[in-house]
């Protein structure tokens, strides 16, 4: 009794519980990654092996699919908070919201986007994607997988009372999406055909830093919003 | 007819496989390593050279052996997993558990082998092939019942789990072993094709039989290997396990124990 | 600790329904209020407003006489939060989670969580992940953070259920204590409690009246 | 009192049920068939507007976008029921479990399969795919359809109580999804090629057949070992 | 109504631990039975064990005579649960939720949903969709099938969670004439519940005991 224990400091210690949940549910470490492998795996099946085809379409489809990745478990991302009634006990922590946010979103990407990225040049090797393309790929895939979680977590919020909020979330995110895409994908084709992809880059990493200063207060608010009716 | 189902009972019982797979292990042990010294050495130092490839055909001893033994794996897995729902027996539950790594490794073995051999062959790591398509969906099967047995809360929920999904991809092995074949001959009309057969001669075919057999052996000596230690693992709060660990000199089984 | 917690003549809506209309009540250091009322009465939508986690109708909310919505920060700080729901997750081992929900107010505690632990009865559990828990020893677990919070006002929305025997005497007397010491505790239970100087607020006697009714919708 | 209520048929019920709880879920009906709309506008913007390319790759890309809107929705068939104690009522209903499965499933796939097959040849129309592969679309999509969201049940019955199911069911039933896939663009590949796609129609009905015998007892299965531990 | 349901000897197990053992116990017609224990004891286990929805590791569980996994279709027709979660869905309204919950047992019933609304005191919620409900009312939908099922054995987990004190007055009530009629009951509660001719079985009894422990590992 006598003794004081000092408290880890709470931002800290929401990312290293969101690791080490993270952690426990390895699987999900896992699984986008799989998901990712699977779906750049069945591309060839569905639209056949030819070579040349493979290398046209491999910037866009990996790209298309890391997105797919990314998205698919997001929306699980404050579900669990909110029906067990973490969300109400973030909000009324001593930490602001906008902290602990960043910090789940963080230990998402962490485990998540990141090894996605890692994983895609060896999928573009699996689709033959021209040589110029990797660096390319790995580059803008840091950014853009950072960006995608750091919207789509805003849609996870703004869903996280929809009981069918996966859904709901795909259809509010997207269209926030497609720059991204649109930037990314052309980056690594652009790569491909031998010019640089300077513009591009610089684009995504801009955007990320807008993502980085904007999105957090705006999914605090979102999560506001959505218990608080 | 009393006594056949008394054995098949017993089969049941992790505790009487322990027992007496330590004396297989006796003899399957030298077995193996006989079978495989001999098929590596021969198909790897003794063969001839292939006309076509040179010496990097040699890789087939290693490649094709181990391509076979993962599928028929697959089938173990299954059956075991299959005995263990209709019966309710642990034992073949644990079989099918320690099966699929053994069969995930091997399938990784071809898929390594594979690509290494085809860099010199097929100037590429991986092609669209038939049989490459196949045994990548095979790996992925592995995968989700590894994955699915070690993600379940409970034990014998997560045994049975995984049996199901062994049962019902039981199905489906053929299913894409045909589909896959089928439609690579609708798309791709063969561009590059391997046919195994024709480089194959006696002198190679001999050496490439024995270390199939030895694969075979392998693989057995591996899932018993590791049954036991899953037995050990699972039981280890019973009576029996802890008088073995009690008299670790007294059975050469408690080696294996730390496996 | 000095406390104080009043509410301002409070009304509280649902679906532009009124709960309940001019509610006005103070607590001092030392009170504990258990409100009560029928089921929909509105208790939970009340603690929820008082700890600031939804906006009253009209009228105020006051702690130590300032509005909570004025200073958030200082007001998150003292205040510990239990509702009907358990925020417990079964992946996390039983120590795991009491940690981190800890971590969500960093403030020295002369406890530590062994001490907890032994506190709510789940030292044997410690490593053990909370799915496997029952559904009292879940409900123990987010518990535990009475052992450990610093804050001063604890608003608690049916903390007893599926608590055995020995768990609700365990934590009257917890509450009592922490009365005692000066702080207040506000709850809500539909089970009998026995604890001393328990002040009652009934919602029922502030729904609105017919004719209010009728004015309103 | 005195008037004796017949209670309406219970796997009727279940069926009717689930159909109105999807009516309630309006987006859910309306998602899967958005997810696959949008999926597929996002592709010509990632690997460009060629319409070669695009008629080249529509048969394959309007398969797997219909797979991968199938699969999201469907790790939540059972979630609710199972965190709601609803299963528990099933297992102890009077109406055999693998019944009360095969409506929940056919509820699901008249809300999801279905609309989504039916819009599928607008889809094509979109990414130019040659005319001559509409029916082979719509026709090879109706069973296929059916075929995965039985299967895809089965994935969603094993993971019900796993806090992460939704990417772990994905893995398991990913090479399950392989031969339908196969299967059903190569049939539209061929339609378009002008081959008949006869023989790849008679394989999806078989393995409808098949699949309708076969998963609701298993699916069933999934479910009581999933609950019984 | 006639009915019989009795527990041979059964033992239970979670996670290779034994929860309880040697348990045997005979419900006749008419009996009310309410399993105590502490948290964790295993009463949840051994309720879903006597409904067949997991095995017990050792032992038997009889109704009328008859081993409940040889004729689990009969055995189900005659039996009525509720755990300790609610099978209410959000997005249904409140009838519609009533009426899918007592078609999974289609048998006539003698009383109309309306009448069980009243009941159960929701009448003025009935076309409300069951997520605006307070927890209390949710409960309340689950529990009005116990004025609508047919069902001669009754096995409640805590049925009186959140419910409110004129509630659970009601609901002993409603035990209590099944019970007249023959009908049996087998409930947990951490409550005192006042109801007549109660039994009381005690988990804590039947912990196996230390030289058990050890044998068994
Ligand atoms: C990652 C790439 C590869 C994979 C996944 C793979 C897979 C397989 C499989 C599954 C078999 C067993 C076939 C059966 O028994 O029906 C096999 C056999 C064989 N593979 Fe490969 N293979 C790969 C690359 C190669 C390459 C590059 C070569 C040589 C150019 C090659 C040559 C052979 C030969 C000669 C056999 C035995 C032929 C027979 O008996 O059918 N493989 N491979
Ligand atoms: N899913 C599970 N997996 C493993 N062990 C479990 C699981 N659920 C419960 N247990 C363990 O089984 C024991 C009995 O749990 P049970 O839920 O039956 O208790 P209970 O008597 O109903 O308790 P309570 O009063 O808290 O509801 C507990 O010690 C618990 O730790
Ligand atoms: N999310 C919601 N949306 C709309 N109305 C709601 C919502 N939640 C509750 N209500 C309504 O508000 C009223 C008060 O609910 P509240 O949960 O505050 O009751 P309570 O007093 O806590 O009841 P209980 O004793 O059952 O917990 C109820 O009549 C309920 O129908
Ligand atoms: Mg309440
Ligand atoms: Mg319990």
């Amino acid at each position: 009794m006598a003794e004081l224990n000092e408290a880890n400091t709470g931002a800290g210690a929401i990312l290293s519980r969101d690791m080490r949940l993270i952690w426990r549910h390895r699987s999900d470490i896992v699984n986008p990654v799989i998901f990712y492998l699977i779906g750049i795996t069945m591309l060839p099946l569905a639209i056949g092996t030819s070579k040349q085809l493979l290398g046209t379409v491999a910037p866009g489809m990996l790209w298309i699919m890391a997105m797919l990745a990314t998205l698919l478990s997001l929306d699980a991302l404050f579900r669990t908070d909110f029906e067990d009634g973490s969300l109400a006990q973030f909000q009324l922590s001593s930490q602001p919201l906008y902290l602990i946010v960043l910090y789940k979103v963080l230990a998402y990407w962490l485990s998540t986007g990141l090894p996605l990225t890692l994983m895609a040049p060896m999928l573009g090797l699996m689709l033959s994607l021209p040589a110029d393309g990797y660096w390319a790929l790995l580059l803008t895939l840091l950014p853009g997988t950072a960006i995608l979680t750091l919207v789509g977590a805003l849609g996870a919020a703004l869903t996280v009372c929809l009981r069918s909020g996966g859904l709901v979330m795909t259809l509010i995110i997207m269209p926030l999406y497609l720059p991204v895409l649109i930037i990314g994908s052309s980056a690594v084709s652009s790569a491909v055909a031998g010019f640089g992809f300077d513009r591009e880059l610089a684009l995504l990493i801009a955007g990320l830093a807008i993502a980085l200063i904007v999105m957090p207060p705006a999914i605090a608010g979102a999560l506001k919003i959505s218990t608080n009716q | 007819m009393l006594l056949a189902w008394q054995w098949f009972h017993r089969l049941g019982s992790p505790r009487w496989f322990y027992d007496k797979s330590s004396r297989w292990l006796i003899w399957l042990m030298p077995l193996t390593l006989a079978l495989l010294a001999t098929g590596l050495v021969w198909g790897l130092a003794f063969a001839p050279i292939d006309a076509k490839q040179g010496d990097s055909y040699r890789i087939i001893f290693i490649h094709m052996p181990a391509a076979v033994v993962a599928l028929a794996g697959y089938y173990v897995m299954a059956v075991a997993g299959a005995v263990g729902l209709i019966w309710r027996m642990k034992l073949p539950f644990m079989v099918m558990k320690s099966a699929a790594p053994i069969g995930a490794v091997l399938t990784a073995l071809t898929l390594i082998t594979g690509s290494l051999w085809g860099h010199p062959t097929w100037g590429t790591f991986w092609e669209w092939d038939a049989r490459n398509i196949f045994m990548l969906i095979l790996l992925f099967l592995y995968l989700g019942i590894i994955l699915l047995g070690s993600i379940y809360p409970s034990r014998d929920a997560g045994d049975k789990a995984c049996a199901l999904l062994a049962l019902v991809g039981t199905v489906n092995v053929p299913i894409i072993y045909k589909s896959v074949d089928w439609w690579y001959s609708l798309h791709q009309p063969a561009s590059i094709k391997f046919t195994g057969e024709s480089s194959i001669h006696a002198s190679m075919l001999y050496p490439l039989l024995i270390c199939v057999v030895a694969y075979y052996c392998v693989f057995s000596l591996a899932l018993i290997l590791y049954t036991r230690h899953e037995i050990l693992v699972r039981e280890a709060r019973t009576q029996w396990v802890k008088d073995l660990s009690q008299l670790p000199g007294k059975n050469q089984g408690g080696a294996h124990a730390k496996l | 600790m000095l406390a104080s917690l009043s509410f301002n003549n409070i009304s509280c809506e649902r679906d532009e329904r009124i709960l309940f209309n001019n509610l006005s009540y103070e607590c001092k250091s030392g009170t504990l209020l258990q409100v009560v009322g029928f089921n929909g009465a509105g208790k939970t939508t009340l603690l929820h407003t008082l700890c600031g986690l939804r906006q009253p109708a009209t009228g105020q909310i006051l702690w130590q006489a300032q509005d909570i919505s004025l200073n958030p920060q200082l007001f998150k700080q003292s205040l510990f939060f239990l509702g009907h729901q358990t925020p417990v997750k079964g992946h996390l081992t039983v120590t795991e989670n009491i940690q981190w929900l800890r971590s969500l107010h960093p403030a020295p505690s002369y406890t530590s969580i062994q001490q907890a632990l032994i506190e709510v009865d789940l030292l044997a559990y410690a490593d053990t992940h909370c799915h496997q828990l029952s559904a009292g020893q879940r409900r123990r677990v987010a518990l535990s953070q009475l052992y450990l919070t610093q804050a001063s006002l604890w608003v608690l929305d049916e903390p007893f259920t599926s608590i055995d025997k020995a768990g609700v005497a365990k934590l009257a007397q917890r509450l009592q204590q922490h009365t005692e010491r000066g702080g207040i505790v506000v709850l809500t239970s539909h089970q009998p409690v026995e604890l001393e100087h328990l002040q009652s607020l009934d919602l029922s006697r502030y729904q609105p009246s017919l004719e209010e009714h009728i004015a309103h919708g």
